[in-house]
């Protein structure tokens, strides 16, 4: 008789709580028996410019298949926190559409006591997009600087010279990117020739992004990585000066460095990489790691390396072997 | 005053709240400009029954009545009539009081700038209602400085006579009254009782109560209700003294509450 | 209370004693500095309108008080010759002072768990000492009959004066020297009143009993002295039959108990 | 003939009135049936073509423009079931404290303004003092950790909140009649009044995993990555320190940042966060009738 | 103590040792997660402020500039400028067309629910509500972003959908919940007694709402306006993908802008830590942390004035 419900009922309520709580503790504690059951799983840390963050996410998503004991996590947020998180030793790769600055190799080397050490991975071009219809088909560096920069006059297409077909206001609608982004400080670099932007512009936070915004809006310009085309928008020609030949940019402009907002990407890695670390960058150098580069629309080194040689110089690897030499991948 | 000779009829009047049947087939006749109080012991239907009357119980959504009843010899279920002109007839007064939260002014002419269009309304009119309804319960003395302040702020006491006050300016037939000393001290109680009386005779008043000396006191009849029937209507004397029904006198006696 | 405090006729045991008690609700004072003193095995009727601090003087008792932000006390309360206020264990003192609410009150657990609840609550958890306890309660309250054969069903879902009975037998499950009922027959029907009041008739060779009521005529049927408490003062305390005999001291009194007001 | 009740034009007047207010409030009230039924409907037919469970058991391919979200809803579960791990003790025993233990002083005045405010911080806040308290003062790095315990600080208000509730409609006269026979307030409260507000506690916790499914900016920050590569259908992938890929950023990223991805793809990732946090919460809700309609008192 | 032989006496037993400490170690768990709250609010604006401390000291920057100047160039190659100020416009701006759509739509629905509707349909509303309140902010943007950004480009032939009115759409609809649920607790926090007092003088429900109600309801009626203009001030992820997020003082609906929460979410992630950049962000942080908590003591404050009466 003496059943007792009160018992019964907090019995009955702490099972639930404890079934709550242990679906994701066993989820915790799960993984890590997981781990244990495949011991020799490596997990790489990469990290950095959102431009190379799709061709990261490929290069990681396909090094799975030779090495699948290595999980590497890819995160953006842009060039500068990918240096920044090498430099303090959070990170194993660091991905970076800049060249890393003095300041940033020294104050490495004060914190680890191992300098940065570069992998020139491939190349990109920075596209000025326009919407399709825009009949605009080449700009010069002094017109973006005259449309992005501070102090800049140029507010309306017609401004350019520049009619688009259907549109009552062509307010030019300026689309750039975040501003601590890579591809933000490369564009005020050599297209503004470090001049600051001129407020007002959308700022959006992916590539992406910017290229849907220029193919949705008539009277956008933006720019972007060239690996984001899609058919709703076109690049133009960009000339380095009034007069001069306006460039496209392809692959073999970039090779030959006539397209002037052309780029090349890294991996930066404290100290010469070892072991995994060094298996995956070998393997990014390898010709599967460059078909991904090749694949997401940028520019392979080998074929630039093949080209000119020099974009391979940029960042001296002195553990790197040449791309077309590069050692299989041991998985 | 009405020429009706009863201000309520019941006729086989029956109510549900959802399933449950709270009055059964109640018909009883309340005498025009006299004082009729409801007694029972909790549950037994009284309160239930006086919120009929002015049909405010329909407020909870699941309430089913049968039966008739006629105010004034109107069906107050006929189709036709409007609630609000109902209520404005058939006032009523609360267990607790409940003046509404503005100043004591609004509170008097709620009422009358409810039901005459705004265009009637001069400020004189209200005031002359104000200082009219407030006499007649005698607060005017108490309150003339104070007709800004909220009502809410008033003693106890004051506020309950307000709410009887509030009522006046519609010149209503009956008034209900659903405890309404229940809330208050002694002084308040003897002070609420003292009004009832002195209104008496110019409206029919019908008094909730689970005080028996108090239903024994200030009514001239009253029904006793058990279980939602009502068991004994009479002349309140003789429903004291001399009962008729014995679950009457074991009520008076004391065995329930 | 000492070994020596035996029932002395001549001089009753004062089971409690109230001094000076004063209560207020953040300010306003309902209990004007009430004494009286209670008597053990006697049963106290208080009586008097609403409002008049019956329900608060109880509480001031068992020091259920305490949960009342606003209220501040004053005076003195002793039980069992021990000042309340100075009692460091509360637990025990509400241990020995059962209390019934004026609303039945079924706890929504089971039946046998409703009463052997405050034995539980002070450490005894076999139930073979429990058993016997649950059983006693039950029939001291005159439930047992209807309830032997489904302790196991919830105590919310019994009717109103079955809960209330209930009320009594888990308010008896502590062995309780005094009893207070607060307006107990509020809520249910005459016959379950005049079975718990033949309940009382015979707890009373136990225990001190405390029975607030309205019903004045309750009250005269029950106790043995009664208080009438008048909006926070005490009218008169005296033997029932005093009380009743309308040749009380107070006129207050005289009307009240004849329905002249409250 | 005109009853003695029956309408003066004035109180026709009056009626109608109270009939166009009656239709104006109740098409405001309306007009916000009508967003969720459109976005749910919307983003449900643009996902349609992608909606399978192949979608969710898969791991994102291509550079993401195809394959499933695997990763990512296996990422969130670590975070919520996590985050809730720590937040539901907290949250219940707070509310337990404010409820039962409590008095009316300035102290717990100020518990009540903390618990109010901890409500109101911003996310993108939270997202600031994970990332300064758990990320780098406690030096628990980017990392599932982090970001649960970021989670499960903005989520405790919600625990505290519903808890509070239930415990409030446990009616006084019970805790009362425990008092009056000498009952210990844990005594009470273990025996009377934690019993019967299970209900609303577990309404409060499901509502809490709503929440913190749906949280971005803080996961953001603090340990939730772009990409990570995962076995399809794999159901312990990471470790407390690791980073993992969560259904609410990886919206956010196949939204702004992958190029030339499958039309339906952002759309049915959008569906299954928003179905997900919908289902959770319509358990909530069923659970709270049910357990309401069978209440004991 | 129990001198008087009694037959329903048995011994009376102690609680044990172990379970008395127990209890106590208990309660001293309840308390301290009881207090957590305080902890944990004073910890996030400890951990905000600290990270954002240094760079109030630091040279070149000024408070006056991070305030009223609209220049915000927290990377540029030579002149860095930390200006907040269109930041600021930019999320009252959203914020303020937020609440001009919220406001009257989530009162009218609390005053639908509570006072107009039938039982059945007021319990079909208010989960409609909490469902509506339960869709996640990205969710909301990601909808600002394809759907709300297109309608807007049709409907007002606006060169871009992304922009005040698109993010201020989207606020309101994640503030009306907020509104109608503290509304309705407001209205319905008035006791019944006064709707009673209404109903049995014979005023309609219209009546009784704008004569009795809403005046006894105003306090808690502005709390709940309060806690919406809180919720839509502190919304992240909604208004970065849905506003544009242009730096710039908007002349009208259809220009786009960038909030302050929104221009930490962006930038955040690209600062590396310890740079000035990141600090600013953080006293942005510190910023909105500062105003959410004046509302909300403000709406509590508000709240508890009635409760006082």
């Amino acid at each position: 008789m003496a059943r007792l419900r009160s018992r019964a009922q907090l019995r009955m309520s702490a099972l639930f709580l404890a079934a709550t709580l242990a679906v994701p503790a066993c989820g915790g504690g799960g993984s890590k028996e997981a781990k244990d059951a495949k011991p020799s799983n490596t997990v790489l840390q990469n990290k950095g410019s959102d431009t190379m963050v799709n061709v990261a996410q490929v290069w990681a998503e396909e090094y799975r298949k030779v090495a699948p004991n290595v999980e590497v996590e890819v995160s953006g947020g842009g060039s500068g926190v990918g240096i920044a998180a090498l430099l303090k030793g959070a990170v194993d790769l660091a991905n970076a559409s800049r060249d890393i600055k003095p300041s940033e190799a020294e104050q490495a080397s004060k914190n680890t006591g191992k300098s940065p050490v570069g992998f020139n991975v491939g190349a990109d071009a920075l596209a000025v997009y326009v919407h399709k219809d825009n009949p605009m088909s080449e700009i010069t560096l002094v017109q973006l600087t005259d449309l992005y920069a501070e102090g800049g006059k140029v507010t309306r297409w017609s401004e350019l010279g520049i009619t688009i077909p259907g549109v009552k206001d062509d307010t030019i609608v300026r689309v750039s990117r975040q501003s601590s982004s890579g591809t933000y400080e490369f564009f005020r670099e050599h297209a503004l020739g470090n001049r600051d932007f001129r407020l007002g512009s959308r700022d959006l936070n992916g590539s992406k992004e910017v290229v849907e915004l220029v193919g949705t809006t008539p009277t956008a310009i933006g720019y972007s990585g060239m690996g984001y085309a899609t058919a709703d928008v076109k690049m133009l020609k960009v000339a380095p000066k009034a007069g001069a030949p306006a460039v496209a940019p392809t692959i073999a402009a970039v090779h030959d460095k006539s397209y002037p907002l052309a780029r090349s990407l890294h991996v930066y890695t404290l100290g010469q990489p070892e072991g995994a670390v060094k298996a995956y960058i070998d393997w990014i150098l390898s010709p599967a790691g460059q078909k991904v580069v090749e694949d997401a629309g940028y520019v392979p080194v080998a074929a630039a390396g093949n080209a000119t040689g020099a974009l391979a110089t940029e960042a001296p690897a002195p553990g790197a072997p040449p791309a077309p030499a590069a050692p299989q991948p041991k998985p | 005053m009405s020429a009706e000779p009863h201000a309520i009829e019941t006729r086989g009047l029956s109510l549900w709240y959802g399933s449950f049947q709270a009055l059964f087939d109640v018909s009883t006749d309340i005498r025009s400009g006299i004082i009729t109080s409801l007694i029972g012991p909790s549950g037994c239907g009284k309160t239930t029954l006086l919120r009929c009357f002015n049909r405010v119980n329909e407020r909870y959504g699941n309430v089913r009545t049968a039966g008739e009843i006629r105010i004034l010899g109107e069906s107050i279920y006929d189709p036709d009539v409007s609630l609000i002109e109902l209520r404005k007839a058939v006032g009523m007064v609360f267990q607790r009081p409940n003046p509404l939260p503005i100043s004591v002014y609004e509170n008097v002419v709620f009422g009358l700038r409810v039901h005459t269009p705004r265009t009637d309304l001069k400020r004189s009119v209200l005031d002359e209602a104000v200082e009219k309804a407030l006499t007649e319960v005698g607060l005017w003395k108490d309150l003339k400085d104070r007709l800004k302040t909220k009502a809410t702020g008033l003693l106890l006491e004051q506020q309950q006579k307000l709410c009887l006050a509030r009522l006046l300016p519609l010149k209503p037939e009956v008034i209900l009254m659903d405890e309404p000393a229940s809330a208050l001290d002694v002084g308040g109680t003897r002070a609420i009782e003292e009004l009832m009386f002195e209104l008496a005779g110019k409206y029919t008043i019908v008094i909730v109560t689970h005080n028996m000396a108090q239903a024994r006191r200030a009514s001239d009849e009253c029904i006793f209700m058990l279980m939602g029937k009502v068991v004994e209507h009479a002349r309140t004397e003789d429903l004291f003294l001399n009962p008729q029904n014995p679950k009457t006198a074991e009520y008076i006696e004391g065995r329930y509450a | 209370m000492t070994e020596s405090a035996t029932h002395a006729p001549a001089s009753p045991v004062k089971e409690i004693e109230v001094s000076d008690l004063r209560l207020a609700y953040g300010g306003k004072e309902v209990i004007h500095g009430i004494s009286f003193n209670v008597h053990r095995n006697e049963i106290l009727a208080v009586i008097g309108p609403a409002q008049s601090g019956k329900t608060s003087m109880l509480r001031c008792l068992n020091r259920t008080i305490d949960f009342t932000a606003s209220a501040s006390v004053s005076g003195c309360v002793k039980v069992g010759g021990q000042d309340v206020r100075a009692m460091k264990d509360v637990f025990a003192l509400r241990r020995r002072i059962g209390m019934v609410a004026p609303l039945p009150t079924g706890l929504p657990l089971s039946i046998y768990d409703n009463v052997a609840f405050a034995p539980r609550c002070s450490g005894v958890t076999r139930k073979a000492d429990l058993e016997p306890v649950v059983e006693k309660c039950l029939r001291q309250a005159a439930l047992w009959d209807e309830v032997k054969d489904r302790l196991d069903s919830l105590g919310t879902a019994l009717s109103g004066g079955q809960q209330q009975r209930l009320t009594i037998a888990r308010a008896l499950s502590h062995q309780p020297e005094i009893l207070c009922l607060d307006e107990f027959s509020i809520a249910i029907d005459p016959v379950t009143t005049m079975r718990i009041e033949d309940v009382l008739k015979e707890l009373r060779e136990e225990i001190t009993i405390i029975l607030v009521t309205n019903l004045t005529q309750q009250a005269r049927r029950l106790s043995d002295r009664t208080m009438f408490l008048l909006e926070g003062d005490i009218v008169e305390i005296d033997a029932t039959d005093v009380i009743y005999s309308g040749e009380s001291k107070s006129e207050k009194t005289r009307g009240y108990v004849s329905g002249m007001f409250g | 003939m005109a009853g003695r009740f029956a309408k003066t034009p004035h109180i026709a007047r009056k009626e109608i009135a109270e009939s166009v207010a009656r239709s104006v409030f109740g098409l405001m009230s309306a007009a916000m049936i009508v967003p969720l039924v459109l976005i749910v409907g919307y983003l449900v037919v643009l996902a349609w073509p992608a909606l399978s469970l192949e979608f969710l058991l898969d791991v994102p391919k291509r550079g993401m423009t195809d394959g499933g979200i695997w990763p990512a809803f296996v990422g969130t579960l670590y975070l919520v079931g996590i985050s809730l791990l720590v937040s539901t003790p907290i949250g219940v025993l707070a509310a337990i404290y404010l409820n039962e233990y409590a008095k009316d002083n300035w102290f717990n005045r100020l518990v009540n303004l903390a618990v109010i405010n901890l409500a109101g911080v911003p996310s993108i806040v939270h997202a600031l003092f994970g990332l300064g308290a758990f990320v780098y003062a406690a030096r628990f790095g980017y990392s599932i950790l982090s970001a649960s315990l970021t989670l499960a600080i903005m989520t405790l208000p919600v625990i505290i909140a519903s808890t509070r509730e239930a415990l409030a409609s446990v009616p006084m006269a019970f805790r009362e009649a425990c008092w009056n026979v000498g009952a210990t307030r844990w005594q009470t409260v273990r025996a009377v009044v934690l019993p019967n507000s299970i209900s609303g506690i577990l309404t409060g916790v499901i509502l809490q995993v709503s929440r913190a499914a749906g949280e971005t900016a803080p996961v953001m920050f603090t340990g939730a990555v772009f990409f990570k590569a995962v076995q399809r259908g794999d159901l312990f992938p990471y470790g407390l320190g690791d980073q993992c890929m969560a259904l609410s950023m990886h919206l956010y990223t196949l939204a702004t940042q992958v190029p030339n991805v499958k039309e339906a793809l952002p759309y049915a990732t959008a569906v299954v966060l928003l179905g997900s946090v919908l289902l959770v919460n319509a358990t909530a809700i069923v659970l709270r009738i049910w357990l309401r309609n069978r209440k004991k008192w | 103590m129990s001198s008087v032989p009694s037959p329903i006496r048995i011994a009376r037993a102690e609680r044990s040792r172990a379970a008395v400490l127990a209890e106590k170690a208990l309660e001293a768990l309840i308390r301290l997660s009881g207090v957590s709250a305080i902890l944990f609010v004073a910890a996030i604006f400890f951990f905000v402020l600290k990270e954002a401390a240094p760079v109030l000291f630091s040279e070149g920057f000024s408070l006056g500039q991070f305030l009223f100047s609209t220049e915000w160039y927290p990377t540029s190659a030579n002149n860095v400028r930390y200006g907040t100020f269109a930041l600021t416009v930019g999320t009252l701006s959203v914020t303020a067309l937020a609440m001009l759509i919220a406001v009257p739509f989530g009162l009218g629905a609390a005053i639908y629910l509570s006072e107009f509707c039938k039982p059945r349909l007021r319990e079909t509303l208010k989960v409609v509500i909490e469902l509506l309140s339960a869709i996640p902010s990205v969710v909301w943007g990601f909808v600002g972003l394809t759907v709300m950004s297109k309608l807007i480009v049709n409907a007002t032939g606006a060169p871009v959908g992304v922009n005040v009115l698109n993010g201020g759409i989207i606020l309101a609809l994640m503030s009306v919940p907020v509104i109608v649920s503290i509304g309705e607790d407001a209205l319905k926090a008035v006791p019944d007694s006064f709707r009673e007092a209404g109903v049995a003088l014979g005023a309609t429900r219209w009546q009784l709402v704008y004569r009795v109600l809403l005046p006894a309801a105003r306090n808690g009626l502005l709390a709940a306006v309060l806690l919406g203009v809180g919720r839509a001030v502190g919304e992240t992820m909604a208004v970065l993908m849905a506003t544009g997020h242009a730096v710039h003082i908007p002349g009208s609906l259809l220009d786009s802008v960038r909030t302050l929460t929104a221009n930490i979410a962006a930038e955040l992630g690209e600062a590396p830590s310890g740079s000035d950049h990141y600090r600013v962000l953080f006293l942005t942080g510190t910023l909105l942390f500062l105003i959410t908590l004046v509302v909300n003591l403000t709406a509590d404050f508000v709240v508890r004035g009635i409760r006082r009466k």
